[in-house]
């Protein structure tokens, strides 16, 4: 039950309901919790894929089984800069603004 | 003769270009009277240089091809390099140019005279002549499309030159866009002759942009790409040289000072067009389609241009009007394979069009309006311009023995043998071009009458100036003008006589122009026939009849004798509505309305209509983190994201072997 | 088969987690599912040989983002109902169904280069050695610390300086926004 | 990490360098003119470190110790390719240093930050252009926007700190769908070194085996929406009017020129080592993207009334017509398989150089017209030609240069452009292009008569004095224009070479 299609499945699940949150969500703490949600399913992917895909010069270099762990590793880093920045923005857009109701002032295409 | 001396003629007036703005306007704006000297002394280094140009060719066979530099190379079948190709043909013409350039400089120096901007005019007319005469000399056609698009851009620059006035902004925006569609085509046809670089073996041995190779090109390619690429370079040359369906640029840019519009707008620069059909001859006529386009596109625009011609009021129109029929009968002449006539007239057309533009600008700098109504009777203030002007005007109906009789007759000679064993298509062609002599005739004499002849109908004698303000143009202005005068009588004969005058041999240009070696078998002149310039003159008279008939009656201005015919009136009036057609319908209707609206749709009514329903429904969440309530950014994504999709299915059915 | 067992949880934890966290309406509730969601995925990692990034999944991820984001969920006016979703639900669920459809097939789909058995003991030695140096027989060293110093070292600098970029650009918009 | 390797990263070690004494030297002295010109010394070093490791390729020095090098060995590429890109982006940073001075005068109290982040963006542009590796790839991308977003967000007004929110959120789901497509190439080849993956594509071989792994094109899908949304292609391009709208001049420049030349050099890289040439259709994905870019640009710039906007939309054209080029890198073959060319990787890295010099100066003029007179219309910049003579007259060239006349560089590319997509077969798109060029010809054009346009009734004397250094900064950017418009060979040829040697192909 545990097999590569499984776990690959699994992360395009989550993957897609991340793209939903993303797409749907109103408020902008859940657009970044969706985000988020959506790196943890690359990082599933990428752990899958290093257990059961073979590496391509295993035979002379055995760190190349790392590989995806270390990806995982800096996508949860640069994910943790990444939200950090994003609320950063958000408070900063509160403190300028204080309370006051925020529409798009921004321009249309037209 | 070195590549250098070559490289002078052009380089001459771009050192005084680059002199007056980058020395002279900057640091010595107080003393802004020596720009003109400086551009006249480049000028006059050109016109030794072209004279011995000119000369050298005549009698030696110049010096042909010469490379100066490689600018891009493509791969070895296309190399775009810097060079110089004189022959008969570019010999003739730079030395027309640089005449024509030296004399307006002089002219202007009277004319532009305690104009706010008059280092600025000067280093910009630096600017056009350098390229123009760049334009003439290139031996690579994209070199001759680079000087293609700054002539177009020193126009631009020269249109819009009295800043102030928003007339002249838009005008100059007008005509850059609107050569510019026609350069969209000549664009593609360089585009096309690299990729058909592609195709040649390595052994052939050409370079498809050099000209001199693009000439004997044609018998390499299919019937229908040839088509296609002399369809390009013809609608690049109707753009530049105002044909229709481009002509539209060319009344509005006089808005223009008029020594522009008699250096730039008649004699040099809308005379390219006809210049690179003339240049790529040989290739041009491998197409069968496109010479026929040419003869009907010139004979069409010679009436169509001529008519609008009959009602102007301005007289700067009806010369630009004037210009553009004129060089309509260049086209039709290229297109019944005449192209020794179709330089024959570009010559005198360019002496006497400049002239009759410089005498408008004297009668304007006497009356400072070009408004025909507010003039008349001005032959008595003014001797000198209206003796030039009566000449350079017979001189355009085409009356013995004015240049304008001899050229014009050599392209009514050439449609009349072809129309006498030609179909219905060349009898048309023939006739138009007869009716277009008449309307000339009548538009020219119009003008004449309504500016000089009778009573004057202007403000500036009224308000108690009285003659103090009407007066002849200083000598600065009429000198010019008297020499191009000469040229506008002498010209016509003396160059292209149609039988041995003393040491001048009979139509020695047209051989002269037909021995360059890119026209392989040149075209032999017709033989001057009696018929054919007994016709033009005749038909010219009666032009000129039924115009001093009805200006007599009325010379007053007071009714145009072609109101009467209403409808007839009211479509050339408005240009047959062909401005309304391209500004309100096509761009501002169609393009800036209509497309933009289907493409901001999405924005517009799906995602404001979204922000609009959400925005009842969370009024209650509120403030900061109700950010994306407007759905924007989701769209956006959306977008995305669909993009995403539809691309993957793009390449899942169009990848070999996956099903597509 | 007891692995099958508990692999089957987690997953169904992890699922029905991040669909909790779509649809609940209150947005701490959202984002304690969000919460679940992540350690469900440390457990899958601790049987897929990344006992470490397991545990760097929990100190990272459940500490200190999650920290962060229900700080900001307190920001909200009215959490119970912060969690709304736009009118472009119908559409999104179509375009997701579109790209979940395309995903899975392309994954069942491709012949994947398994791990053959050969090399399956050599792969979880080296996987489970990162963290467990006693049971490697090899004398080279394929920790992910050591990688990191090693092979990754220009790209983990960069994250370092990514990490300072980020400080930096927060600090200097709270500063700015306090002068304001 | 031993000195070799140290020199081969040294120029974007050392714009890190740079941002990092920037961020110290703004504690240490109140006067900002020091920060200012010591920015802009020390980024000689990283451009005539760039020149140094030119010169050391050419005499073949540096391909030696590329390949021998352990920690770095095909994974960071010093080559000609990825060093010319480079210095074009450290020549951006330059410039864009020299024009904030226009933004950081008044209520600005984070100059060192702003530098800092400016260069720290820069180096991830560096990375992006240098690496061959996915990890490294992907962390030189987020270090590209991350940065970006913070500046934005800097100006802090309300439309600047929700435009960087927007561009924060579309980058980063753009960054994970383009991870969710690494990982696939990842599993895929199982390598995330780029030239080991071409290697690994073709020994799995067989054409055969490539067909049933349909994964490969959803990796190549999903890697080109997220390259898509940094080169602001169609449809992945709404966020560039709102982000240009409300973002500072400077930085929105800097946006439009370096991280486009990063993207695309990223783009190129991947086309070249990864699957240019394998049997997906890619170039007709990549021709429609062109097509609709440049339409849709072209045309919604027409009717913009915000100069900022109205070059957003521009660069949204600009990536249509550069795309041409990507487009044109493959040569179609007799069985329908691609071949891949020079030509077109050559002509888009010369569009982006020339595209660089002509777009820096308009945004140079716009951070100055923008701070004097608070806003960014088209009719602010009425009787500019009154009011600033030399800031005029190089805005038009600048705009007549990205309109495409001679002898501006910018007509050297897009003939360079036409010319590879004529070369394969890419007919309709050409005229696409050529049509387009006129379309865009209308509104740059629109913008000159405005700057040119006087009335005689308002010409009290408003001057307004463009800093010398911003003047300075166009002057320098519109001899660049004139340079590679009138010289483009020799920069043309170095970039052949680099192609060359990037895809093994000549």
């Amino acid at each position: 039950m545990m097999s590569l299609e499984t776990i690959l499945g699994l992360a395009a699940m989550l993957f897609v309901i991340g793209i939903f949150g993303v797409l749907t969500k109103k408020n902008i703490i859940a657009v970044f919790m969706s985000l988020e949600l959506m790196f943890n399913s690359v990082n599933l992917t990428f752990v899958g894929l290093s257990y059961f895909v073979m590496p391509v010069n295993l035979v002379t270099d055995l760190s190349t089984a790392m590989t995806g762990h270390v990806f995982a590793i800096f996508v949860i880093a640069v994910a943790a800069a990444e939200v950090a920045v994003g609320l950063g923005i958000v408070f900063a857009l509160y403190r300028v603004n204080g309370s006051i109701e925020l529409s798009s002032d921004i321009g249309r295409a037209t | 003769m070195s590549s250098l001396t070559i490289w002078l003629v052009f380089l001459a007036p771009l050192t005084s270009f680059v002199i007056i703005s980058l020395i002279v306007r900057p640091f010595f704006s107080k003393h802004q009277w020596i720009s003109p000297y400086l551009l006249i002394a480049g000028l006059s280094v050109s016109l030794v240089v072209s004279v011995m140009l000119f000369l050298d060719t005549l009698y030696t066979g110049g010096p042909g091809y010469n490379s100066a530099y490689q600018w891009i190379k493509i791969n070895d079948a296309a190399i775009i390099d810097l060079g110089t190709y004189i022959d008969p043909v570019s010999s003739t013409i730079l030395l027309v140019v640089v005449v024509v350039s030296l004399l307006v400089q002089i002219y202007s120096m009277g004319y532009m005279h305690g104009d706010i901007g008059y280092s600025r005019y000067f280093a910009t007319m630096a600017l056009f002549t350098s390229s123009m005469i760049g334009l003439v000399i290139s031996s690579n056609i994209v070199q001759l499309y680079a000087f293609w698009e700054l002539v177009g851009l020193s126009s631009y620059l020269l249109i819009g030159f009295w800043t102030e006035r928003p007339a002249a902004a838009a005008a100059a925006k007008k005509a850059f866009i609107i050569t510019r569609i026609g350069d969209v085509g000549f664009l593609i046809g360089i585009l096309f002759l690299i990729n058909h670089s592609f195709a040649l073996p390595l052994s052939a041995n050409v370079n498809v942009l050099h000209i001199p190779d693009i000439c004997s090109l044609a018998g390499t390619m299919s019937a229908m790409i040839v088509t296609i690429i002399t369809l390009g370079i013809l609608s690049g040359a109707m753009g530049k040289s105002a044909q229709f369906p481009f002509h539209t640029w060319l009344p509005d840019a006089m808005e223009g000072p008029t020594p522009v519009s008699a250096l730039v707008h008649s004699a040099t620069m809308v005379a390219a067009g006809v210049f690179l059909l003339v240049r790529l001859f040989p290739f041009i006529s491998a197409s069968d389609t496109t010479m026929l386009i040419i003869a009907g596109v010139g004979a069409f625009t010679a009436v169509f241009a001529a008519t609008m011609g009959l009602v102007v009021n301005d007289i700067k129109r009806v010369l630009a009007y004037s210009s553009i029929s004129q060089l309509a009968y260049m086209f039709a002449a290229i297109g019944l394979g005449a192209f020794g006539p179709a330089i024959f007239h570009l010559i005198t057309h360019a002496f006497f069009k400049a002239l009759l533009f410089l005498c408008s600008g004297s009668v304007n700098h006497a009356t400072h309006t070009f408004d025909m109504r507010e003039m008349g009777g001005l032959r008595k203030y003014m001797p000198w311009t209206y003796g030039l002007m009566l000449v350079s005007s017979l001189s355009l109906i085409g009356l013995p023995p004015l240049s304008g009789f001899w050229s014009k007759d050599e392209i009514m000679l050439s449609a009349w043998e072809k129309m006498l064993h030609g179909s219905v298509f060349e009898i048309t062609i023939f006739a138009l071009l007869a009716i277009g002599v008449v309307l000339t005739a009548f538009y020219t004499w119009r003008m004449i009458s309504l500016t000089f002849h009778g009573e004057y109908r202007g403000n500036d004698v009224g308000d108690g100036h009285g003659d103090h303000s009407i007066h002849e143009s200083p000598r600065v202005m009429i000198a010019p003008m008297a020499l191009l005068g000469v040229a506008t009588v002498l010209a016509g004969f003396l160059t292209n006589p149609p039988v041995n005058v003393g040491p001048i041999h009979k139509h020695w240009l047209n051989d002269f122009i037909s021995s360059s070696i890119v026209f392989h078998h040149g075209h032999h002149a017709a033989e001057f026939s009696v018929l054919v310039a007994i016709l033009s003159t005749v038909l010219g008279l009666i032009g000129l009849g039924i115009a001093v008939y009805y200006y007599k009656l009325s010379q007053n201005g007071k009714k145009e004798p072609l109101e009467s015919m209403k409808g007839f009136y009211g479509l050339i009036y408005n240009k047959y509505y062909l401005d309304d057609l391209y500004e309100n319908i096509i761009v501002r209707n169609i393009l800036q309305k209509r497309i933009v609206n289907i493409i901001a749709f999405v924005d517009k009514y799906v995602v404001d209509g979204l922000g609009l329903f959400l925005g009842f429904a969370v009024k209650n969440v509120g403030h900061v983190l109700g950010l994306f309530q407007n759905g924007n950014v989701q769209f956006y994504t959306f977008v995305i994201s669909l993009g995403g999709v539809i691309g993957l299915i793009i390449l899942l059915m169009y990848t070999p072997g996956l099903g597509g | 088969m007891i692995e099958d067992l508990i692999f089957g949880i987690f997953a169904v934890a992890a699922l029905a987690s991040a669909i909790g966290m779509i649809a609940l309406k209150d947005l701490f509730r959202s984002a304690l599912c969000l919460v679940a969601v992540f350690i469900s995925i440390a457990g899958i990692y601790v049987m897929l040989n990344a006992e470490f990034l397991a545990v760097v999944q929990i100190l990272v991820y459940v500490g200190a983002i999650s920290i962060l984001i229900i700080f900001a969920v307190m920001l909200s006016d009215d959490v119970k109902s912060a969690n709304l979703s736009n009118k472009l639900q119908i559409p999104a669920m179509l375009l997701c169904g579109l790209i979940l459809a395309i995903l899975l097939v392309a994954v069942v789909s491709t012949q994947w280069n398994t791990i053959s058995d050969v090399n399956r003991s050599l792969v979880d030695t080296v996987q489970i050695y990162s963290v467990d140096p006693e049971i490697s027989e090899s004398t080279e060293d394929f920790s992910l610390a050591s990688l990191l110093l090693t092979d990754y070292v220009l790209a983990f600098e960069l994250v370092s300086v990514l990490l300072l970029a980020a400080l930096v650009g927060a600090l200097s918009l709270m500063r700015g926004a306090d002068e304001r | 990490m031993n000195i070799h390797d140290l020199f081969l990263i040294s120029p974007g070690l050392s714009v890190i360098i740079i941002g990092l004494v920037a961020l110290i030297l703004d504690l240490a002295t109140k006067n900002k003119n020091v920060l200012v010109w010591t920015t802009l010394g020390l980024l000689l070093v990283p451009l005539g470190l760039g020149a140094l490791q030119l010169q050391m390729i050419s005499t073949g020095y540096i391909l030696d110790i590329s390949s021998s090098s352990g920690l770095l060995e095909g994974k960071y590429n010093v080559d000609v390719f990825s060093v010319s890109l480079q210095m074009l982006i450290v020549f951006a940073a330059a410039i864009t240093v020299m024009i904030s001075g226009n933004y950081l005068t008044d209520g600005y109290k984070t100059k060192g930050e702003y530098y800092t982040l400016m260069l720290f963006s820069a180096a991830g542009m560096m990375t992006l252009v240098s690496a061959s590796e996915l990890i490294l790839l992907y962390v030189g991308l987020e270090l590209t926007g991350l940065p970006i977003a913070l500046l934005l967000a800097l100006t802090l007004t309300k439309s600047a700190t929700s435009g960087a929110l927007k561009f924060l959120v579309v980058s980063a789901l753009s960054s994970a769908v383009m991870l969710y497509g690494m990982a696939f190439l990842f599993g895929f080849t199982g390598t995330t070194i780029i030239p080991e993956m071409s290697r690994s594509i073709m020994s799995e071989g067989s054409v055969v085996t490539l067909y049933s792994n349909t994964i490969l094109l959803v990796a190549v899908s999903l890697i080109i929406i997220g390259i898509g949304f940094k080169l602001s292609a169609v449809p992945f391009h709404m966020w560039v009017p709102d982000v240009y709208e409300s973002g500072s001049a400077p930085i929105v420049g800097f946006l439009s020129v370096a991280s486009k030349a990063a993207a695309f050099a990223l783009l190129l890289r991947i086309i070249y080592q990864v699957f240019g040439d394998i049997y997906v259709n890619w170039p007709l994905l990549i021709s429609i993207i062109a097509a609709a870019s440049m339409i849709v640009g072209n045309i919604m710039a027409m009717v913009q009334t915000n100069i900022k906007r109205m070059l957003g939309f521009s660069t949204i054209a600009h990536a249509g017509y550069l795309l041409i080029g990507v487009a044109a890198i493959a040569i179609v073959q007799n069985d329908s398989s691609f071949r891949l060319g020079v030509d077109g990787g050559a002509s888009v890295l010369f569009y982006l150089a020339t595209y660089a010099f002509a777009n820096l100066t308009i945004f140079a003029g716009i951070s100055v017209v923008g701070s004097r007179v608070g806003g960014d219309n088209i009719s602010d910049y009425k009787a500019l030609i009154r009011k600033s003579p030399q800031m005029a007259i190089m805005m038009s060239f600048a705009l007549i240069a990205l309109i495409g006349i001679p002898p501006t560089g910018i007509f050297v590319s897009k003939f360079y452009i036409f010319s590879a997509a004529m070369e394969n077969e890419l007919t309709w798109l050409v005229i696409v292009g050529v049509i387009n060029s006129v379309i865009s010809a209308y509104y740059y054009v629109r913008l000159i008569k405005v700057m040119f346009e006087t009335d005689n009734t308002d010409s009290d004397d408003n001057k307004m004095d463009a800093p010398g250094l911003t003047l300075a900064a166009m002057y320098i950017t519109t001899a660049g224009t004139i340079w590679l418009g009138v010289s483009p060979s020799w920069y043309i040829a170095i970039l052949e070479q680099g192609i060359s040697l990037l895809s093994g192909v000549n």
